[in-house]
């Protein structure tokens, strides 16, 4: 111990304070300044594609939630299609099971998008055509490799905060 | 003379800035100081294991990340290990590896948070906090590489993980194993030797080690009373057998041990973390599992050394899609059980320190 | 590594001592009888090459027409471990002995179990409802609870 | 300049006016109370912001820097808020103490402003027993915190209640002490004449008293590492914690503008107060105030809180002493050396002071025997 207890410690503890005071602030300027999310972002909305969609529900039964409401029936050609999709955000966990579980890989996604606010809860059900992409949603990497390449690359505060010398 | 006083009865919470969620700790106090206590929980009872046992096994994987949401990969790694047991899965190589460096990240992230919030209950005005936070952002920022979410991350799958690591991964987590031990060296230079933090740490809330081990007290805290017990080491799961580390572990058992027992497990999961990104091998993350699984009838349990002690999930089948039942180890709510006996005694601060240095949970406390 | 103790060598030391107490002996685990079950755990607990001294966790099946209640017993001087169960066949009112003399460890989850499966811990210092308020009607984790209740 | 206060009469002082102010007495004393008023205010509302931005800088994060440039007018938002919140009053409190405890404890605040000078002659009243009045008003504060906590009738409120009176008794004997050695020096209580017998600052010569007033003015003011009266993280907020609306922005000026005149005292009795070269007095002092602010909000950010009996064992084991040592010293000085050359005197303070130190944290040990570091 020896000469250890004599208000060292916190003078080592000021100088450490002391020295952030000369680091650059952690935080970003929110709406102003943004940062990449991450390529497999799990974003907070479903986007739905009816054009490749077999109508098997296999993503309303992976559901942990149910928030998935999805009525089909038989075409004239014996197709299955889908009558209404119903998904319900306010439930949504975003947990991505429906997405791994598409059979066919590319009939519902997770959007890139992470802001998503409604006044209502009512408004945060959608259905069928509100599903669909549009130019305001756009589509995640989750479990799509190949759109996960088109992204940019997210920003990681490793990278951010490194400024020269080893911890900075 | 002595002069008559009467004790009178506080609640501490449900909201209370630091019961670090929705816990209820009714005390008795004479003055400052604490002659009773009584811990109320269930605010946060949501029936998890009652809920799982109404879906099918996949979809208890994110019911998993709700448990303890500040190390949900931790959770997911023992519930998956579970159904494997049961269901006979075997997992790759590769995947192994993955599981371990997200384990070991996590317990590097739920530590930062733990110290963090021990200092802010001793009343530093958030600055170890906001640096260990600072951390604990990058190691979440990684985390959502891989997974796309920042909190709960719904990972793990049986027979792997989800995804594999994308391309970017190594370099920032290279990055980030290079820098965090000169970050933990700034944190014990911050509060390790504060004069004021030791008064406040040293010899309070002692449990003895036969207290610790009778009242089946886990992880951190059963170290710091000098109990060499890792379930990565005495129980190795997974590939933890392949890893040097060591088992950091204290003597007294007070609350200043069990910061410095979470501290140096820091440094531990570093140590793992850069033997297990040398080793990494190539190949699948994902074994061939179907999606409606059905294990045979049975009974496991697997247990893994969580942040915050022994997690462990016992599942018993019944042949079905869905599990018959459900049970969590939860070690925030068994080591809680520790409290009583180390707060009676002590002044309505050192209650909050003791409390805040057992590191709880209260999604894991309640279910 | 822990090692889970076989059963049926432990069966065979128990059986010295408690000749009726052993309902069956499996691979994994040990089912005894509720009576003994507190000797036989102080007899698992204070005998010195067995010595299981952590108890690991407590948790209990509902199998519609008994109750399984399973103990896992670890040392952590010797490092193994051993699954005690224990059936309780009066579905009407379950009682089993509390471990709580023994393992302090075991009050919450003891309270717990008593909380949402409804077993009666006898000796139990405290038993009273930890998670649900002490009004609730019923025990939502038996398999007769159902997931909608009006609770 | 030592007859000064035996002959005090209180008509006479407060019929001084300083020379070059226009107008009669009332004039005089309404203009200078709104300016007052209005610098206090404004120095709190500086003082908040200069609190949360050096904090956010500490943190590594900015601060506030939204509203108004740099979020100049952040607290000034703060408190428009604050104002056009509701105001509870919890059905069981003692509602007249409820009420007037804001009061109480703002107004002595503002009261001791009237004697601290601002620069040569700007000052309310330059009352010949300036310090007395400074510790004899600033002490009332706690009566109204002591009030807060009992009307609310609620808990926490009457711990963190307690908890002030504690803490105040314990660290108001060494401040004052450590006050005496300056008045030693000075040879008189008034601020304004304490301010000009500082050839060289009072630091220099007092670093004892300085230290253990600094300490001290940091518990009167509930600053960390004291703040265990508003301890968020065991007693929530305190004395405070059922005022809401304009009873809790009374509170949080009271508390503001207590640290606003510690930091002045601190300027003016240990740093020279107004004078300085080059720039305006004004300035000087304002610069020597945020200064000190500045070391306030360094600790604040740092350190963890003392549990109370840690806090009061630190009062009466540690500071009082020092302050006893010092006041001894400093007359010894005074009565057998008083030409010693002042470098002479500062290098040995400081030798005295770092000795000290070392020999008193070995023996002492915050917390008695149950806690041993």
């Amino acid at each position: 111990m020896g000469f250890r207890r004599y208000g060292n410690g916190i003078a080592k503890g000021m100088a450490l304070t002391f020295k952030h005071l000369f680091r650059k602030p952690i935080t970003t300027q929110y709406p102003e300044e943004r940062l990449n999310v991450s390529r497999r972002t799990r974003g907070t909305q479903i986007i739905w594609n009816r054009d490749t969609c077999i109508a098997c529900s296999a993503c309303a039964r992976a559901c942990p939630i149910g928030c998935i409401d999805m009525s089909t029936s038989r075409g004239e050609d014996k197709k299955l299609k889908v009558d209404n999709i119903t998904i319900d955000f306010g439930l949504c966990i975003f947990c991505g099971l429906c997405v791994e579980a598409c059979p066919v890989g590319n009939a519902i996604f997770l959007s890139y998008n992470w802001e998503y606010a409604e006044y209502q809860r009512s408004k945060l059900v959608l259905s069928n055509d509100e599903l669909l992409y549009s130019n305001t949603k756009q589509v995640s990497g989750y479990y799509h490799p190949d759109v996960e390449k088109t992204l940019p690359e997210q920003t990681l505060l490793v990278n951010r905060t490194n400024r020269g010398k080893p911890w900075d | 003379m002595t002069l008559k006083t009467e004790p009178f009865v506080i609640n501490l919470g449900p909201v209370h800035p630091s019961t670090h969620g929705v816990f209820r700790l009714r005390a008795t106090l004479d003055g400052e100081v604490v002659m009773d206590i009584e811990p109320i929980i269930g605010y946060l009872h949501r029936g998890i294991e009652k809920i799982a046992e109404g879906r099918n096994y996949k979809q208890d994987i994110p019911l998993t990340d709700r448990l303890d949401y500040v190390a949900s990969m931790s959770n997911n790694l023992p519930y998956v290990m579970a159904v494997e047991k049961l269901a006979e899965i075997a997992v790759p190589e590769r995947a192994e590896y993955i599981r371990i460096i997200m384990a070991e990240m996590q317990r590097i992230a739920s530590h930062l948070l733990a110290v963090g919030s021990l200092a802010n209950d001793l009343g530093t005005f958030f600055t170890p906090f906001q640096y260990m936070f600072r951390e604990r952002e990058k190691i979440v920022d990684l985390f959502e590489m891989v997974c796309g979410q920042r909190l709960l991350y719904n990972y793990m799958r049986f027979g792997g993980v989800s995804h594999d690591i994308p391309d970017e991964f190594i370099p920032a987590l290279c990055k980030l194993v290079s820098t965090m031990p000169g970050f933990i060296d700034e944190y014990d230079q911050l509060l390790a030797e504060n004069e004021i933090l030791l008064a406040r740490l040293k010899g309070v809330g002692i449990l003895p080690k036969e207290l610790a081990i009778n009242s089946s007290v886990s992880g951190p805290m059963l170290r710091a009373s000098g109990v060499e017990w890792d379930i990565r080491k005495v129980d190795s799961y997974s590939v933890y057998d392949r890893f040097n580390f060591d088992i950091p572990t204290e003597v007294i058992g007070d609350c200043y041990d069990r910061y410095r027992v979470r501290i140096q497990e820091m440094r531990q999961s570093v140590r793992i973390l850069e033997q297990a990104i040398e080793q990494l091998p190539p190949g699948e993350v994902l074994a061939k599992v179907s999606p409606r699984l059905k294990p045979p009838v049975g009974e496991a349990y697997a247990h893994i050394e969580a942040p915050k002690g022994e997690l462990g999930f016992y599942l018993v089948s019944d042949n079905s899609e869905k599990p018959y039942r459900l049970h969590i180890r939860a070690p925030s709510l068994i080591n809680l059980t520790a409290l009583r006996e180390m707060v009676i005694g002590w002044k309505l601060a050192d209650a909050i320190v003791i409390f805040g240095s057992i590191d709880i949970c209260l999604g894991e406390v309640d279910r | 590594m822990t090692v889970a103790l076989s059963s049926s060598e432990i069966a065979d030391r128990l059986k010295n001592q408690f000749p009726e107490a052993i309902t069956e002996t499996k691979k994994e685990c040990l089912i005894i009888k509720g009576d003994f079950l507190l000797d036989i755990a102080s007899f698992l607990k204070n005998t010195p090459d067995l010595e299981f001294n952590y108890l690991s966790y407590i948790t209990c099946v509902d199998y519609k027409d008994y109750f399984e209640l399973v103990y896992q017993l670890v040392s952590t001087k010797h490092n193994h471990s051993l699954v005690l169960k224990t059936q309780c066949r009066q579905p009407e009112e379950p009682i089993v002995d509390s471990m709580v003399d023994l393992w302090k460890g075991a009050d919450f989850q003891e309270r717990e179990i008593y909380d949402l499966m409804g077993i009666t811990f006898k000796g139990h210092p405290n038993l009273k409802r930890i998670f649900l308020w002490d009004g609730f009607q019923g025990h939502p984790l038996r398999k007769d609870n159902s997931n909608d209740t009006e609770n | 300049m030592q007859t000064s206060v035996t002959s005090f009469n209180p008509t006479f002082a407060f019929n001084t006016l300083p020379p070059d102010w226009p107008g009669n007495f009332w004039l005089h004393w309404l203009v200078f109370t709104i300016i007052l008023i209005a610098f206090i205010i404004v120095s709190v509302i500086m003082f908040i912001w200069f609190e949360r931005r050096l904090i956010g800088r500490f943190q590594i994060r900015l601060g506030p820097n939204r509203v108004g440039p740099f979020g100049l007018f952040q607290a000034i938002a703060d408190v428009i808020k604050i104002l056009t919140k509701e105001d509870i009053v919890p059905q069981k409190a003692d509602k007249v103490v409820f009420w007037l405890a804001p009061l109480v404890a703002l107004v002595p605040v503002l009261m001791v402003f009237a004697v601290v000078p601002l620069q040569s002659g700007a000052m309310l009243v330059d009352l010949n027993i300036g310090i007395l009045y400074v510790v004899a008003l600033s002490s009332i504060v706690s009566i109204g915190i002591f009030m807060a906590g009992w009307g609310s009738n609620n808990k926490y409120s009457i711990i963190g209640a307690m908890r002030d009176v504690a803490q105040l008794i314990s660290y108001e004997i060494p401040l004052v002490l450590s006050i005496v050695g300056v008045v030693l020096l000075t040879g008189s209580l008034s601020l304004t004449e304490i301010v000009g017998a500082q050839n060289i600052p009072f630091i220099l010569l007092q670093p004892i008293g300085f230290f253990v007033f600094f300490i001290g003015s940091l518990a009167e003011i509930n600053r960390c590492p004291f703040d265990l009266v508003e301890a968020e993280s065991e007693i929530i907020a305190g004395y405070n914690i059922e005022f809401s609306g304009s009873k809790f922005a009374t509170f949080f000026l009271a508390e503001y503008s207590e640290a606003v005149l510690l930091s002045a005292l601190t300027a003016t009795l240990f740093l020279g107060g107004w004078s300085g070269p080059l720039l305006p007095p004004i300035l000087w002092l304002l610069i020597k105030m945020f200064a000190v602010f500045a070391i306030i909000i360094w600790i604040r950010s740092t350190l963890p809180r003392f549990r109370i009996d840690q806090m009061m064992a630190f009062a009466w084991k540690f500071l009082l002493p020092l302050a006893l040592i010092n006041l001894l010293l400093t007359s010894l000085q005074i009565v057998f050396w008083p030409e010693a050359s002042s470098w002479i005197i500062v290098l040995l303070s400081f030798a005295i002071l770092v000795a000290l130190i070392l020999v008193w944290s070995k023996s002492f040990k915050p917390g008695g025997n149950k806690v041993g570091i």
